[in-house]
């Protein structure tokens, strides 16, 4: 493997990882992994599922302790013992996933061991006012206008996602790291977010930055290390890797780049088809306002839209999560009243949800469990399916969905990021259920897995299922989908044809502002 | 006439001897036509204190009190002294120095009824040969009768050399843990077992049946002893399974009934009234049986 | 070959989750066997086993059905404390309602029933079910906090037993009735055949439906499970039930054994003592995985434990320091966590000594 | 008047302790007099101090269930100081108060570094400290140590000849006053929340939650001895069976006062209320007088029911 041994001018690295191991059980997360990461650059850390980038993140800053190996920070050894240890050490850091505290106000979510203080009751006494304006003006800086007093666990995970980053913007710290920020922020907060970055390291700072999009990474990272199953790869300056080489050095063979093919092309034929789902004035109070739609059999319908707009809730009262109350839903020609997704599993529905830690995987069940849990629970408590059945069906899904794991018995909680959330996805594809809601499924998911996935519900929606979904990423709605239903502050603002261009969504969005 | 209105704080349900002792007061209490404020106190002391404080803010006439242990009582006795509600002791009393927090006192003593059942054994061993070897099931540990009740036996068994406690657990005051703890003796000791010492009967009736799952004879192989006198001691009594229970009378209700109409009325009453109580050996037992009450 | 086999063979033994709290329990019998000789002694007395070991067995039976039922209740994150309360109810109803005389016809004794036994046994079952129902529906209808909605039945349900017993304890003299809990089958007790059958039927609903993965998805991430179809509120209330009539069999066999039904004491402090038995067994109270069999083992290791503290003499004035230090002792032996820095800190000064 | 979602609770705790205490009051006589409510906290005043220190440890997610014998163990071992030994006050009462922060602490310590079920933790220690009052003594021992009495006894009118306030009542609203402040406004109340709220999450931000995990057990067992110190305040005597099942009593105010057992969510003052309704279902019952001890049990569990009910239909409501 090529290892580059240049350095941007003479600088000494801030922060400099050599031969760094991690072990768990069997499994061998980490060996022998390098990185330098300088001052005043931003550093991308690639690779595939599983490949180790959070492991070594979580070595980096005190969560799991390295095997083997060797730290140093501004040339000084050192040895996190916990993550509050590496924030003394000037580290400050957005774990993958949302890592706060669900029922804090977003503003102490952001201060939480750092809270201003009030000088005379006692340099203890928190001062609360101070630290709402602070929350107020920091997220001002990514654009966002909440209110910073409410609890977190109010907010979607867009923006409980936007808090994270905020508070690690707020860590006054040497060394910013960065686990897959952007995986469910939409184009607009990228750029916000981009924008805060590029101030900082112009002021100095050394930014590692996770991300399974490319076109950021060539749009704002100076140089790029890629593991591959937990080895490094190597190091290389961005300019000088191509798309077509970066790819190929993170999965380790020559892979195009080619894009799932477009849906809209048969358009024309799926509109023959049953319809299978019907809503009429279907609406719940504070969160859907009266909307119709209608979905064929066999049909990838997008619902666009920006944060907030209500694509999550209308999902889950399609779903049954959340009860309608007013409006009428026909699937199959019959009236059917969703009361609990029991009931809408029983009529063939799946549900891919957006927050994979908080409603999609059990953590502690095996990764066989995970699985097969939804088809069990169509199925009731008896027949069981049988071990063996199991096994087969997660093995399948293990292999076309590639998820990386030692082996099925393995709690899915133990998976990395993105091949938890394939596996939740392997649980409703499972199913073989007549309508699949993706809300967000690529998540966290690698290039490659990405168009595998793409490509394996292309395949079932030409079976005949129908796909309704959901993503932060335009590009993506608009390649995939047959149709697209356009959503404005919780209400339906129109439809267009497949294969338009995202500006005619935008345009959609923002025209009958 | 006003009715007089008569506070009682009880110490709970624990036991059927404590549900006669209620059930006195309560009938006593109708047949003289005084109100009775009743409050279970769920074997709390903190609760009978609350009691006694709601039974003066409502302002009843006379107050009685089964205080749970004797300590503890002197800020609450001294709230009712200043409220000028005459007090009424019932069963156990108080270790206040100043007596003149309570108007009477109408009890027992469990050191007696303890001593009363070491007495009986010490007059029985006089039939017996060689080491006369006890167990003993105590009541709740540090509750006021299983201190007490042990005091008094031991005690009393002094004056018999060859009396001699090898055993001694709690049983909780069950039937259940009676019976369990019964059945750990006669593993351990076997044979060597002479008499059984229970606190109450309940323990006692569930020793019992241990011995006779052990394939033993109750009240012949080992002597049973037992305190209270409950109407289940009288069957196993008269069924030749329990040799002897000492009782002090719960039917309590008449006598401080009428000594809360005297001390309402302004009377003064003698300072100590003593229940009526008394060993029953098995051979008188048939006897009692139809006149006993509970 | 056969080296592979046998170190993945003794991994399995080590990583079994099984291990400590079978640890726990052979070391508790063998203090009590080294201090009481006549421990393992078995006799044929009457025509079943009499000793020791028997008396424990027989005596863990109704808290291992009381541990069963409750296993599963913390398994979905809940927690049961009226079990003990329950055990009163249902004692009180089979005691009230077989009551019994002895009636001399024809020159033969009989013993009568005032209802046929199956009938007082079935309406005590009965009563605990919906004792169970009654907290599954506050639970999981009505969303009150587990710890809370059991205690309204907790304090309650001893006053609706003294209320049927009318606060005296109930003597039952219908013999037959004995036999549950002190009667004898193949020479074991027959209350352990009941726990014993209990758990079979248990351990098939769990592994062989789906009922386990449920409950423990259930118990792991409520929300998730529910979102994935399984029907958490349906199972929630079905796990109470049984967890009320698995203390509603226990109260059975308890007033079996003293012939009698005390409203006040049945059960007493049971809920502890389940509690207990669930987590020596390795049941996390957090909820999720869980273990039948190891709470089994953890009855048996309180059962034990306290009729060692009642053949060897402890005093009764320590018997909870007693108590106190082995529970310490068996929890840190069970920590993963525990287990590992005493291996450090054996390793270290032998470590040190050879620099 | 907008109530914003997280009071909701807490009002519907308030307004149904308000429910009850006029219910009282149009139902019997002597019930509406200050003296009355005041005897609430009076009476109480050992349960309020006991449950506020349960308060954090729920607040984090934990359970202590030691709190009922650790009472226990204060008073004894304070009344053997006082009484068999003669010592000072001053003395006495500091070092039985370090004790219990030192019980705590242990028990704290064993949950935190061995990964241990606080549940069994604490069970255990309930029955270690139960166990040692009877190694202490048997018996029930007064207390006549004459400053003690007068500690004791001392009440303080609101105004001359009004009703009265004991010692022990100001010191549990001291403690209230001190535990809102610590919860509110202090980085280790916050820190309490967070571990409450998502323990991983709070190790990932950074926040101390090794030392926060034990400084809460310390502070319950804190709690406990302070309230120890009250209870024999209330009672002039140490005694093992003093307390019993104190525990599940403090828990259940908790929970009544709107904290959430899984941790993360609740308040202080909440507390207060519950403790409050948990004393007026009790004088209710007195008042009433009529209750047999059983159908006492029946209409304390009924009116836990209603009030728990009734506060879940308030809280669906608002929302
Ligand atoms: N606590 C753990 N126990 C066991 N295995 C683990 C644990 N954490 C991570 N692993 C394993 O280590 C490997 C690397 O995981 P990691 O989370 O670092 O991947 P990643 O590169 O961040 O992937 P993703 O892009 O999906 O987030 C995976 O195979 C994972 O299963
Ligand atoms: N940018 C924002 N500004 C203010 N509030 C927001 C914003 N984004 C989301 N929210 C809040 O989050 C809640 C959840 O939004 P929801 O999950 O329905 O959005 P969505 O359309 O699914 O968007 P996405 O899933 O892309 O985040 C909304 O009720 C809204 O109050
Ligand atoms: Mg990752
Ligand atoms: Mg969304």
């Amino acid at each position: 493997m090529t290892y580059t041994q240049q350095a941007p001018g003479a600088a000494t690295p801030v922060l400099e990882l050599s031969g760094v191991a991690k072990q768990f059980g069997t499994v061998r997360a980490l060996s022998g992994v390098n990185l330098r990461l300088f001052a005043g650059e931003v550093h991308a850390l690639m690779g595939q599922n599983g490949a180790g980038k959070s492991t070594l993140i979580k070595v980096l800053t005190g969560v799991y302790q390295a095997d083997q190996g060797d730290m140093r920070l501004g040339g000084k050894s050192i040895r996190a013992t916990s993550t509050l240890d590496a924030q003394r050490l000037g580290i400050s850091t957005v774990y993958q996933e949302v890592n706060l505290c669900p029922n804090l106000s977003v503003a102490e979510n952001i201060f939480a061991g750092r809270y201003p203080r009030k000088g005379l009751a006692g340099a203890w006494a928190i001062d609360w006012a101070r630290m709402q304006r602070e929350a107020r003006a920091l997220l001002a800086r990514l654009n966002l206008d909440i209110d910073v007093t409410q609890t977190l666990a109010s907010y979607s995970v867009a923006v409980q996602q936007m808090v994270a980053i905020a508070r690690g913007l707020s860590i006054s710290a040497q060394v910013l790291i960065l686990d897959e920020p952007t995986s469910s922020l939409d184009d607009e907060e990228v750029e916000r977010l981009y924008g805060v970055l590029r101030q900082l390291r112009d002021q100095g700072m050394a930014i590692l930055f996770v991300t399974h999009f490319l076109d950021q990474v060539y749009a704002l990272c100076d140089r790029i290390t890629v593991l591959r199953n937990g080895e490094l790869v190597g190091e290389y300056p961005a300019a000088e890797l191509g798309h077509n080489a970066l790819i190929a050095a993170m999965v380790g063979r020559e892979m195009v780049a080619n894009p799932a093919q477009v849906a809209g092309a048969s358009a024309d034929v799926k509109k023959e088809q049953a319809v299978l789902l019907q809503a009429r004035g279907l609406a719940r109070a504070g969160s859907v306002k009266p909307l119709d739609l209608t979905l064929h059999r066999g049909e990838v319908v997008g619902l666009g839209g920006l944060l907030g707009s209500g694509r999550t809730e209308l999902a889950r009262v399609l779903f049954g999560l959340d009860q309608s109350d007013a409006g009428e839903l026909i699937i199959n020609d019959s009236p059917v009243k969703m009361d609990s997704p029991a009931e809408a599993i029983r009529l063939g529905l799946g549900l891919c949800p957006e927050d994979r830690k908080a409603e999609g995987i059990i953590g502690e069940l095996s990764v066989r469990e995970n699985i097969a849990l939804a088809l069990q629970a169509r199925q009731g408590l008896w027949p069981c399916i049988s071990r063996a059945k199991q096994v087969e069906m997660a093995e399948y899904y293990v292999k076309t969905l590639g998820i990386k794991t030692s082996n099925i018995e393995a709690p899915i909680g133990q998976l990395s990021g993105g091949n938890q959330q394939k596996a939740v996805l392997g649980r409703w594809l499972a199913t073989k259920p007549s309508l699949l809601i993706l809300d967000e499924p690529t998540r966290g998911i690698d290039i490659a897995a990405k168009q595998e996935i793409m490509n394996e519900i292309l395949v079932l929606a030409k079976e005949g299922m129908a796909v309704l979904f959901i993503s932060s990423e335009m590009e993506e709605v608009v390649r995939l989908s047959d149709r697209i239903v356009v959503m404005r502050d919780r209400a339906k603002v129109g439809e267009l044809p497949g294969g338009t261009d995202d500006h005619a969504v935008y345009a959609m969005i923002a025209g009958q502002a | 006439q006003k009715k007089i209105v008569v506070g009682f704080s009880q110490i709970g349900a624990e036991s059927e001897w404590r549900t006669a002792n209620t059930n006195s007061m309560k009938t006593a209490a109708a047949a003289a036509g005084i109100e009775l404020k009743f409050s279970d106190a769920q074997q709390k002391q903190e609760n009978q204190i609350k009691a006694l404080r709601s039974f003066i803010a409502q302002k009843v006439d006379v107050i009685a009190l089964t205080p749970v242990v004797e300590s503890g009582w002197d800020t609450v006795l001294k709230e009712i002294k200043d409220a000028k509600i005459p007090l009424i002791l019932m069963d156990r009393s108080v270790d206040s120095k100043d007596t003149s927090l309570y108007a009477t006192h109408i009890g027992f003593d469990f050191v007696k009824e303890g001593e009363m059942a070491g007495q009986w054994l010490v007059e029985k061993a006089k039939t017996m040969k060689g080491d006369i070897n006890v167990v003993e099931l105590q009541g709740t540990v540090g509750s006021a009768p299983a201190i007490d009740r042990k005091k008094g036996f031991e005690a009393a068994i002094k004056a018999e050399p060859r009396i001699k406690i090898i055993r001694s657990q709690t049983g909780d005051f069950t039937r259940a843990k009676g019976k369990e703890v019964m059945e750990a003796f006669l593993k351990a000791e076997g044979k060597k077992i002479n008499v059984l010492y229970a606190h109450n009967d309940d323990m006692g009736i569930g020793a019992i049946q241990a011995i006779e799952e052990a394939g033993l004879k109750p009240a012949k192989d080992i002597l049973v002893i037992s305190v209270d006198g409950v109407k289940g001691a009288f069957e196993a009594m008269i069924a030749g399974k329990l040799n002897v229970t000492v009782e002090c009378s719960p039917l309590l209700g008449p006598l401080v009934m009428s000594t809360a109409k005297d001390l309402a009325a302004g009377k003064t009453v003698p300072r100590s009234l003593i229940g009526k109580d008394g060993v029953y050996p098995m051979e008188t037992a048939a006897k009692e049986f139809p006149s006993r009450q509970y | 070959m056969s080296t592979v086999d046998q170190s993945s063979w003794v991994q399995r033994v080590q990583t079994h989750h099984l291990l400590w709290p079978l640890v726990t329990l052979t070391l508790i019998l063998m203090v009590n066997a080294s201090l009481n000789p006549g421990f393992w002694m078995l006799q044929w007395r009457d025509g079943h086993l009499y000793g020791s070991v028997i008396d424990i067995l027989n005596r863990a039976s109704p808290l291992m059905l009381v541990a069963l039922g409750m296993t599963l209740v913390i398994a979905t994150r809940g927690i049961d404390i009226s079990v003990g309360a329950t055990v009163a109810i249902s004692a009180a109803v089979a005691a009230l309602m077989v009551g019994g005389k002895l009636v001399i016809t024809d020159g033969v004794a009989q013993h009568v029933s005032r209802f046929p036994m199956w009938l007082a046994i079935g309406c005590a079952l009965l009563t605990a079910l919906a004792c169970g129902l009654w907290n599954g529906v506050l639970v999981a209808k009505i969303g009150l906090q587990p710890i809370i909605a059991t205690l309204i039945l907790m304090v309650a349900g001893r006053g609706v037993a003294q209320l049927l017993t009318d606060g005296q304890i109930v003597t039952v003299y219908y013999a037959p009735y004995f036999f549950i809990g002190s009667g004898y089958l193949w020479g074991l007790p027959f209350a352990l055949f009941i726990a014993g059958f209990v758990y079979l039927v248990m351990h098939l609903a769990v592994t062989r439906t789906a009922l386990g993965l449920f409950i423990q998805a259930i118990g792991i991430n409520p929300a998730a499970a529910r979102l994935a179809g399984v029907r958490e509120r349906l199972i929630s209330i079905c796990v109470y039930a049984f967890c009320g009539l698995t203390a509603g069999a226990a109260g059975l066999i308890i007033s079996s054994n003293v012939k009698s039904a005390d409203g006040n004491n049945a059960g007493n402090l049971l809920e502890l003592d389940a509690i207990l038995a669930v987590t020596l067994g390795g049941t996390l109270l957090t909820g999720g995985r869980f273990s039948l069999a190891g709470s089994l083992i953890g009855a048996l290791i309180i059962q034990t434990l306290t009729s060692t503290i009642y053949s060897i003499g402890v005093p009764p004035e320590i018997n909870l320091v007693v108590k106190a230090a082995v529970v310490f002792v068996v929890m840190l032996m069970q920590s993963a966590e525990f287990r590992r820095a005493v291996r450090g800190w054996v390793m270290r000064p032998s470590a040190g000594s050879k620099a | 008047m907008k109530l914003a979602t997280k009071y909701i609770p807490l009002a519907a705790t308030v307004s149904l302790f308000a429910v009850m205490s006029a219910f009282g009051s149009l139902s019997y006589n002597g019930f509406f007099s200050a003296q009355v409510f005041l005897n609430l906290l009076v009476d109480n005043a050992f349960l309020v101090v006991v449950a506020v220190g349960m308060t954090f440890v729920i607040l984090s997610g934990g359970i202590d269930l030691s709190v009922g014998s650790v009472v226990a163990l204060s008073t004894i071992v304070l009344a053997k100081l006082v009484e068999h030994w003669h010592w000072h006050l001053a003395v006495a009462i500091p070092l039985v108060l370090c004790m219990g922060a030192l019980f705590g602490a242990f028990m704290g310590w064993l949950i935190q570094r061995f990964r241990l079920q606080p549940f069994i933790v604490t069970l255990a220690g309930m029955f270690l400290a139960r166990g040692l009052c009877y190694l202490i003594s048997i018996d029930s021992i007064s207390i006549t140590d004459a400053a003690y009495t007068v500690l004791a006894q001392t009440r303080i009118h609101l105004w001359a000849d009004g009703p009265m306030l004991s010692i022990s009542a100001i010191l549990a609203l001291v403690v209230l006053a001190v535990a809102v402040f610590l919860a509110h406004c202090t980085q280790f109340g916050r820190t309490v929340y967070a571990i409450g709220g998502s323990e991983h999450s709070a190790v990932l931000m950074g926040l101390p939650v090794a030392r926060t995990n034990v400084a809460v057990y310390a502070l319950s067992g804190f709690c406990a001895a302070l309230g120890g110190v009250v209870f024999t305040f209330y009672m002039l005597s140490g005694y093992g069976l003093h307390a019993v099942g104190l525990e599940l009593d403090a828990i259940a105010a908790v929970v009544i006062g709107g904290t959430l057992l899984s941790g993360g969510v609740g308040y202080m003052l909440g507390t207060l209320f519950g403790v409050l309704t948990l004393g007026i279902i009790q004088t209710l019952i007195m008042f009433d007088g009529s209750l047999s001890s059983w159908w006492t049990r029946i209409v304390i569990g009924a009116l836990l029911f209603v009030f728990c009910v009734l506060q879940r239909v308030f809280e669906a409501r608002k929302k």
